[in-house]
């Protein structure tokens, strides 16, 4: 019953309200965006940058081309949570497995794997994102794979720093003298283990990514300008600001707001998933 | 009884400390004199350690808050309560006036600094020494505790040192400022009887030359017996008891005192018995005293079948030091040469001091540890001759409880999953309400709730900790227990609870121990045959009365003098192992040399001494 | 005296004439380096290092007298064997490596007659090679001083007999000139020059606005800064006319935009003048052919088609267009502005029914692989403009068959006409054909023609008698600093 | 001790002719750098470009070519870039330092900010003093590098004029840059030395340092901090590598003369040399920091250092 009373104290945590009242919000509004707002992409030349809180139609202005910031910001969050949930799960998925093998089974693997990443760690992301787009072209899928290409080290070198600390801990021994077999201890004793940092990373990634969406639109590597996204609004914005603030800052508060949010439910999840109760990373 | 009494220095008044909601100590009230030593004993969870960190004032940084009472300390001036200081002041007083041994002295020392900095340290803060005055007088402190060569000490890491000598490192930085009151927290608890014992030496005689007061915390009572002059009995945050240590000995009062002292095994006490024996045990239920089980011979090893298990000429090596070309260059025999048998029903007693390589044995067996060469058979079959199935169900066969139970317990999982693992993992059982039932039943055999299988470690205290790994390697009905230290972290009374549930299983189900422990208060009580390892070679080898009754071997009679009675009346001075344990690290190619054993006796087996 | 400070957005890495094609090559070198004519602001030709000159051989052979008395920034003096070497150097083994080599072609030999008099035999005559003397790869350079120090050298630390010479350079940072004391013509009102060069857009405006630089020469400043530079009390904002047009260029060859009505139609869906008159702040002229006013082979009679988008909904549906039906239009990723456009050009291209996508690409991606290649959608952008400002520059290029930006298009009459032009020395009669070349290509509908961008100018109000010139060929020795 | 140093020397031989290779492959996949040279040359002929090649060194082998920026990185001669034909070697001696120096800079901003950040919110962790520095520090992560740096400009340069707002100048040039890539980096370290010292500050020696009677900010930042040292500087080495390769953006923003601006030019022009040194080189210096951290290891934890 102390297990009970605590997890329902955890649940009941401020975190918890306050994340996931913001990712509730942003999420709804995002998905829900279609029916709420205007159509983001329609263009009115003759309402071109319209200052916020003076138009009712137009609640928080509207960018260069007159469209509405609202509407796009809201529409535009389906592409930037895409690109950051989708990256950032991309890359824990492979990069949690490569650290597993190279951090359990040592040896070769480990070897392949970490010389791997020395090199992947070498390559400058911007340079490995413009040979990758002037090669292949610059896409939503590409930008995301580009983005597990590049990420997945993190991961794995984290997993496997983890892993080799664990794998000498006691537990594991005494799990491996019952009989457990190597992959019943990787999934039951091992990844519960590391989760906590792996989520602390994701939740940092999922902004991270984001917001690298918009240094590629910056160097002009993005994709389709009229999609709206936060990352492209972001870009847009920069040479405005001194004359319209809100194409950026707006984007900008939306992506805080998330942020805020994931980082809240990260650290909730990860104290919840964390019976210890105490903090690891 | 003290003729008479020496002034008081401290006095605990109606203390009582909560953490959160819950109160852990309640109206504790207790004074210790100058120049005497009070010993607080309790079952574990009692909050022993929470009253010296309210007395150095360290327990509302943990998170405490004091919900009543005063810590009156006496200075020449007359007395301050402790309590009421800030922490400014109080950084005044600690480290100068009250030091503090904190109760796992393996982890108290900074790993990156020096021995001689972290020393220097407290004697140019609270002794306004400059940093080679410290030093000098560091090194003159460590000199006082006994380490030889202090001088080469004071510039080593705390990892270049052995546990013995952390731990008197400890001390030394305790009494730098010549502290007027000591508290130690259970600073041997860690170390194996010959390091105890020269630890405890010194202290006193330390204690003698710069006449300070101390608080000893312990739940060894030979170790209380030994050094204290009061006790104070703790029991669920209360004191229970309190007196000068004859009298509490000799005439507990409080049923919780009784059934603790009932409950400690005394070495010799087992003198002409021919088997282990299995005796009747005090426990409190509800206050109130009771007495429980049988008394009775523990006659249950099958020597006339083939043994479970045979060990033959084991050797085990760690390569410590490389050279260019990865190839090993020194080498550690933890190892070396070992042979010995368990039969069914029987219980093996590895003893031996610290790092002679008794774990490393256990976990060879287990198959946790390459051998360099030797057999190891089970069932008359070597394992080198099984299949990959056969070893898998080996697992099953052979547990294996191993020394720390807090590290061997996924933090993460509750310990009922822990427990109903092996169940899994062999498909013992199949429905989840029976392995439930039988989770329920392990943790109710080894004297805890079913209830608390939803838990997990960290929610149980040290001595649970330890009996849910016991239930643990009960649960795949195992032929085989590999018992690693596994009663250490028990209070006496829980101890003899656990011996005779071991006891019983035995009789019951024919069960086979390897019992690995350094107290051997325990190992006569329980074993049948007893093996003592001195650097990973067996020194001696005979059945139970052979090795206690008929002492051959030089290092047994020291290991055997060692053990701290649980008598005060019985104090005096003893065989000393004086210097270091000789390092077993060795360069390749001039390998310890074997010492072929003896047979002194039919089944007695003493190695030849160099 | 005085200090001018002057951000350019690239720096070309080397100032030898013969290595570059770049804009911004030419703003600061045209300060350091003279070619035989000169053209400034006004566009007009007139002499520069060659006093005079004369057609000889029915246009194969020009001869110029040189003027005298003029050294080189190390006291090198001028004359016929310093053009001798420069040619000699631009044709030969030197100038293979660079790309300027092939504008000069036509140049078989040079020709000493006398110290100050040479000759250029040409294998064929080029009308506009007396324009492109006026740059680029036929800047005079000094003979003795590139034999003895080397043409890498020479690259790093360029010498003219421009009214500038160059006292310091640092790769990627800045370029530092002096006023040279020895100049032949007007000699500098200011003391120092300096050319820094800031690619990014705001940063080069942020220098600006913190007073740091004084003049941010064009391609720099985005439309979308041009109200922040407004609203500056110590800045001004200078344009003109620029060489550079923006089309769409179709793919003639597949798809909705083989149909030539279609082509059409998707024009007249578009308000260009709306586009210009409010993304581009009026910095633009909206054109209805694939060259600028100032362009030799403009026609002032072909007017833009009309924006109407029910006379193209008609259209559409007369080849057969669905309501629905989806394009791609391939752009430049790093040209914030053009994004823009093609973004209101998308818009109202939904508005006939013709759903478009765009798709931004790495600029070198899309010049060297996507367009020569024919891998674009239906349209792609084009941004083109020659500093010669001679269509046939443009329309050679654009529409001649087998050419590297004509990936879709053949067409024998439009090639022939083509032909015909380059080797007629008579302005009058080239410009003709060139008008016609133009009405053919807006009859045909073979591009989305947008507009004719300004050269946009920040400058600090500090500066006076600064004049924007539309080709970035910027010479700035009348100018002054308070 | 040999065996390390001979160990460290393939590891890092291994990684520079892996990147190096993969990028000569990869920039060759791109385009061809003599149509970027001759783009907006009229009436180029295939035999104009084959004379450009030659003049490049193209028409050699590929692995001739490789190999010969390989052997550039030992000579220190990595030939003359493609555009303008400037030689690289000078290229990259001006853009390092400007960048190691930038690097430097923004490194010592977050430590200098997280480090005291992140200890105030370990030690009261759970109360207002923690959840403050825990979100101040996402609003680094929740705006894009170029934004800050905009926003920093226009307060710093242009309302202010106190610091200039591009350029490499001297001591007040590097203040923005550093400032901005500082605070980005500082998001995630604070959170990083905090996790790190909730983890120490559990540790048995930090209660006996306190039992000594030290006062709390030599407990805090003596004894603890030292501890977390291993993780810290782990994190800091790789985030350092990073930022070698990273901050083009930055770069570009403060016009800054550095390698991510030299490496980004020379992808675009394709310009092989340029960007073969800067990879080689980069990857070196990546390697040299991992064996910096390495020593490091050392230095701090008596524990790791060798014998
Ligand atoms: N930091 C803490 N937070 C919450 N509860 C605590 C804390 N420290 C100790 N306790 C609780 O206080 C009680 C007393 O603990 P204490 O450590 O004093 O026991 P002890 O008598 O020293 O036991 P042992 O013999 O096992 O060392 C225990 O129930 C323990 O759970
Ligand atoms: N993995 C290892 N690498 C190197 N040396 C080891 C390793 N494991 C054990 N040793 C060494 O082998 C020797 C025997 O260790 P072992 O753990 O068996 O001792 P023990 O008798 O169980 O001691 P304790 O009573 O302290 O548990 C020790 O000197 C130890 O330092
Ligand atoms: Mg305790
Ligand atoms: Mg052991």
């Amino acid at each position: 019953m102390s297990a009970a009373t605590s997890s329902l104290s955890r649940f009941k945590s401020l975190e918890f309200i306050l994340g996931s009242v913001l990712l509730v919000l942003i999420v709804g509004s995002v998905l829900l965006s279609q029916w709420l707002f205007v159509d983001p992409t329609k263009i009115s030349l003759s309402a071109r940058l319209v200052e916020p809180f003076t138009r009712p139609d137009h609640p928080l202005g509207t960018d260069a081309l007159g469209r509405d910031i609202l509407a796009r910001v809201a529409g535009g969050g389906w592409i930037s949570l895409k690109v950051g949930f989708i990256s950032v799960a991309g890359s824990v998925v492979f990069g949690v497995v490569m650290g597993l093998v190279a951090g359990y089974y040592r040896g070769f693997w480990d070897m392949l794997v970490m010389r791997f990443a020395d090199v992947q760690l070498a390559l400058p992301f911007i340079l490995l994102a413009i040979t990758f787009v002037a090669i292949v072209g610059g896409s939503l899928t590409n930008t995301i794979i580009l983005l597990i290409v590049s990420q997945w080290v993190q991961y794995a070198r984290l997993v496997r720093a983890s892993v080799l600390s664990l794998r000498e801990r006691e537990f594991i021994l005494s799990a491996k003298a019952i009989g457990v077999s190597d992959f019943g201890i990787i999934l039951r004793h091992i990844l519960p283990n590391l989760l906590g940092p792996v989520i602390v990373l994701m939740t940092l990634n999922v902004a991270n990514n984001i917001l690298l969406e918009s240094s590629l639109t910056f160097l002009g590597l993005g994709v389709d300008p009229s999609i709206p996204s936060w990352g492209g609004m972001l870009a847009e914005g920069r040479t405005y600001l001194q004359t319209a603030w809100w194409i950026s800052v707006v984007p900008g508060m939306a992506t805080l707001l998330t942020v805020l949010g994931l980082n809240l439910m990260g650290d909730w999840l990860r104290d919840t998933l964390d019976p210890t109760g105490r903090t690891n990373r | 009884m003290t003729i008479a009494p020496s002034p008081e220095l401290l006095r605990v008044e109606n203390l009582s400390v909560n953490f959160g909601a819950s109160q852990v100590i309640s109206d504790l009230s207790f004074s210790v004199r100058e120049g005497r030593t009070t010993a607080v004993v309790g079952e574990s969870g009692s909050g022993k350690s929470v009253t010296s960190m309210s007395i150095m004032r360290l327990a509302d940084i943990a998170g405490a808050r004091y919900a009543g009472g005063r810590i009156m300390f006496m200075r020449d001036g007359g007395g301050i309560d402790l309590l009421s200081r800030d922490q400014k002041d109080m950084r005044r007083i600690r480290g100068n006036e009250i030091a503090m041994i904190f109760q796992e002295p393996m982890t108290s020392l900074n790993p990156v600094f020096t021995v001689g900095d972290q020393l220097a340290e407290v004697l140019m803060l609270h002794e306004g020494m400059s940093k080679s005055e410290a030093l000098a007088e560091a090194e003159r402190l460590l000199t006082l505790v006994r380490l030889p060569d202090a001088k080469g000490l004071i510039t080593r890491h705390p990892h270049q040192l052995s546990g013995g000598m952390r731990q008197r490192v400890m001390i030394a930085m305790a009494l730098a400022c010549r502290p007027k009151l000591l508290i130690a927290d259970e600073p041997t608890t860690a170390l194996d009887v010959t390091v105890q014992a020269q630890i405890l030496t010194i202290m006193k005689e330390l204690q003698a030359e710069l006449g300070m007061a101390m608080i000893f915390i312990t739940h060894d009572m030979g170790v209380v017996a030994e050094m204290a002059d009061d006790v104070v009995v703790m029991w669920k945050g209360r004191k229970v008891e309190e007196g000068p240590v004859e009298e509490v000995f000799a005439s507990p009062k409080h049923p919780y005192t009784r059934a603790l002292l009932s409950a400690v095994p005394k070495l010799g006490s087992m003198t002409g018995q021919p088997f282990p024996l299995r005796e009747q045990l005090t426990i409190l239920e509800d206050g109130a005293p009771k007495l429980v089980g049988e008394n009775r011979a523990q006659d249950t090893a099958r020597y006339d079948q083939k043994p479970v298990l045979e060990v033959r000429d084991l050797l085990v090596r760690f390569d410590i030091k490389k050279n260019f070309w990865g190839k090993a260059t020194h080498r550690l025999s933890a190892v070396n040469h070992v042979s010995f048998d368990i039969y069914p029903g029987e219980t093996l007693a590895l003893v031996g001091e610290s790092g002679s390589g008794k774990s490393t044995i256990g976990r060879t067996i287990q198959q946790l540890q390459k051998a360099v060469s030797g057999e190891i058979r089970f069932g008359g079959r070597s394992l080198s001759e099984m299949s990959m199935s056969e070893r898998h169900n080996l697992r099953r066969d052979v547990q294996y409880i191993f020394q720390d139970p807090f590290a061997s317990l996924d933090p993460r999982k509750t310990v009922g999953y822990s427990i109903a693992e092996p169940i899994r993992t062999h498909g013992l059982l199949d429905n989840d309400r029976a392995i439930n039932a039988r989770v329920g039943e392990l943790l109710e055999r080894v004297g805890l709730q079913p209830a608390m299988a939803s838990r997990y470690p960290h929610e149980f205290s040290g001595g649970q900790r330890q009996r849910v790994c016991i239930a643990r390697a009960l649960s795949s009905k195992p032929r085989l227990i590999i018992a690693d230290e596994a009663l250490s972290a028990l209070d006496v009374s829980v101890q003899a609870q656990v011996i005779n549930l071991f006891m019983d299983l035995q009789k019951d189900e024919g069960l086979s121990y390897l019992f690995i422990s350094h107290d051997m208060a325990v190992v006569e009580k329980m074993s049948h045959r007893v093996a003592v390892l001195y650097l990973g070679q067996i020194m001696e080898l005979g059945s139970r009365a052979q090795v206690f009754e008929d002492t051959r071997h030089p290092y047994t009679k020291r290991l055997l003098s060692a053990v701290p009675v649980a008598d005060p009346r019985l104090r005096g001075p003893r065989v000393m192992l004086e210097g270091e344990i000789p390092s077993p690290v060795r360069p390749v190619g001039q390998e310890p040399k074997v010492l072929p054993l003896q047979e002194v006796a039919p089944g007695h087996f003493v190695a030849a001494t160099e | 005296a005085g200090k001018l400070t002057v951000s350019s957005p690239q720096d070309p890495g080397s100032w030898d004439p013969i290595d570059t094609f770049l804009v911004n090559w030419a703003s600061a070198a045209t300060n350091i380096f003279e070619g035989l004519t000169y053209r400034g602001p006004d566009m007009k030709l007139v002499p520069g290092l060659a006093e005079s000159w004369e057609e000889l051989d029915e246009g194969k052979r020009l001869r110029f007298k040189l003027r005298q008395g003029v050294s080189f920034h190390n006291g090198e003096p001028f004359n016929a064997e310093a053009v001798k070497f420069t040619f000699e150097r631009l044709l030969g083994e030197e100038g293979g490596k660079g790309p300027q080599r092939s504008n000069y072609t036509a140049i078989e030999a040079v020709e000493i007659v006398d110290e100050f008099t040479v000759d250029l035999k040409l294998s064929r005559p080029d009308p506009v090679l007396l324009t492109k003397l006026a740059g680029y790869g036929a800047m005079i350079v000094p003979p003795k001083y590139i034999t003895e120090k080397g043409d890498e050298h020479f690259n790093l630390n360029p010498v003219g007999t421009g009214p500038f010479k160059v006292v310091g350079y640092e790769p990627k940072v800045a370029l530092k000139m002096e006023a040279f004391a020895d100049y032949h013509g007007d000699k500098a009102k200011i003391s120092e020059l300096e050319f820094r060069f800031i690619t990014e857009p705001a940063t080069a405006v942020a220098e600006l606005q913190a007073g740091r630089v004084d003049l941010v020469i064009p391609p720099t400043i985005p439309v979308s800064m041009i109200p922040t530079i407004k609203a500056d009390e110590n800045l001004e904002l200078v344009s003109t006319a620029g060489p550079t047009v923006y089309a769409l260029r179709y793919n003639t060859r597949d798809g909705i935009t083989a149909d030539p009505r279609v082509r059409k139609a998707l024009i007249m869906a578009v308000d260009r003048e709306t586009i210009v008159k409010e993304i581009l702040g009026g910095e633009a002229e909206v054109i209805g052919q694939f060259q600028g006013a100032l362009s030799f082979g403009y026609d002032e009679t072909l007017k833009p088609l009309p924006f109407d988008p029910e006379g193209a909904k008609k259209l559409l549906e007369e080849a057969g267009v669905k309501p629905g039906a989806t394009i791609e239009i391939d752009i430049r990723g790093n040209d914030a502005t053009f994004g823009e456009v093609t973004q209101a050009v998308a818009a109202y291209l939904s508005m006939v029914g013709v759903n478009a996508t765009i798709r931004p690409h790495e600029t070198n991606t899309l010049l060297n692989d996507i367009v020569p290649q024919g891998k674009t959608g239906a349209m792609f952008q084009q941004s083109w403009g020659g500093w010669t400002f001679d269509y046939d520059n443009t329309a050679y290029s654009m529409y001649h068959s087998g050419e590297k930006w004509n990936p879709y298009d053949s067409d024998a009459e439009l090639d022939k006409l083509l032909e015909s032009q380059r080797p007629l020395t008579d302005r009058a009669e080239r410009e003709v054909i060139l008008k016609q070349i133009a009405n053919y290509a807006a009859e045909r509908a073979l591009e989305m023609p947008l507009y004719n961008q300004n050269a946009i100018f920040g400058i600090n109000k500090r500066v006076k008698n600064f004049t924007p010139v539309p080709d970035s060929r910027l010479r700035l020795n009348e100018v002054e600093v308070e | 001790m040999l065996g390390f140093i001979l160990k460290r020397f393939l590891q890092a031989a291994f990684v520079v002719v892996a990147v190096s290779l993969i990028v000569a492959v990869a920039i060759r996949m791109t385009g061809d750098p003599a149509l970027m040279i001759s783009q907006n040359a009229t009436n180029i002929t295939e035999a104009d470009l084959i004379k450009i090649r030659e003049g490049l060194g193209l028409n050699q082998p590929f692995y001739l070519q490789y190999l010969d920026s390989l052997k550039g990185l030992l000579t220190w001669d990595f030939g003359r870039s493609f555009v303008g034909g400037t030689p690289v070697n000078l290229l990259v001696e001006k853009a390092l330092p400007a960048t190691l120096m930038l690097a430097f800079a923004s490194m010592f901003v977050s430590i200098v900010i997280s480090i005291p950040l992140g200890i105030k919110a370990a030690v009261s962790k759970g109360k207002w003093a923690d959840q403050m520095i825990r979100i101040c520090s996402l609003v680094g992560l929740s705006f894009p590098n170029f934004w800050l740096a905009t926003m920093l400009v226009l307060l710093f340069a242009v309302t202010l004029k106190w610091l200039p707002p591009s350029g490499m100048s001297g001591f007040e040039s590097f203040i923005m840059p550093a400032l901005t890539m500082g605070v980005i980096l500082t998001a995630t370290n604070v959170r990083l030395v905090r996790t790190t010292m909730l983890e120490t500050l559990s540790a048995q020696y930090v209660m006996v340092a306190r039992a000594k009677g030290l006062s709390e900010s030599k407990v805090l930042y003596k004894h603890a901090l030292r501890n977390c040292a291993i993780p810290l500087i782990t994190y800091f080495g790789l985030q350092f590598g990073g930022l070698l390769g990273g901050i083009v953006v930055i770069e570009r923003v403060f016009n800054w003369p550095g390698m991510g601006t030299l490496a980004f030019d020379a992808v675009s022009a394709r310009d092989y040399p340029v960007l073969q040194a800067v990879i080689m080189i980069l990857s070196l210096m990546i390697v040299g920091v991992n064996l910096l951290v390495d020593i490091a290891y050392g230095l701090v934890d008596p524990r790791i250092r060798k014998e």
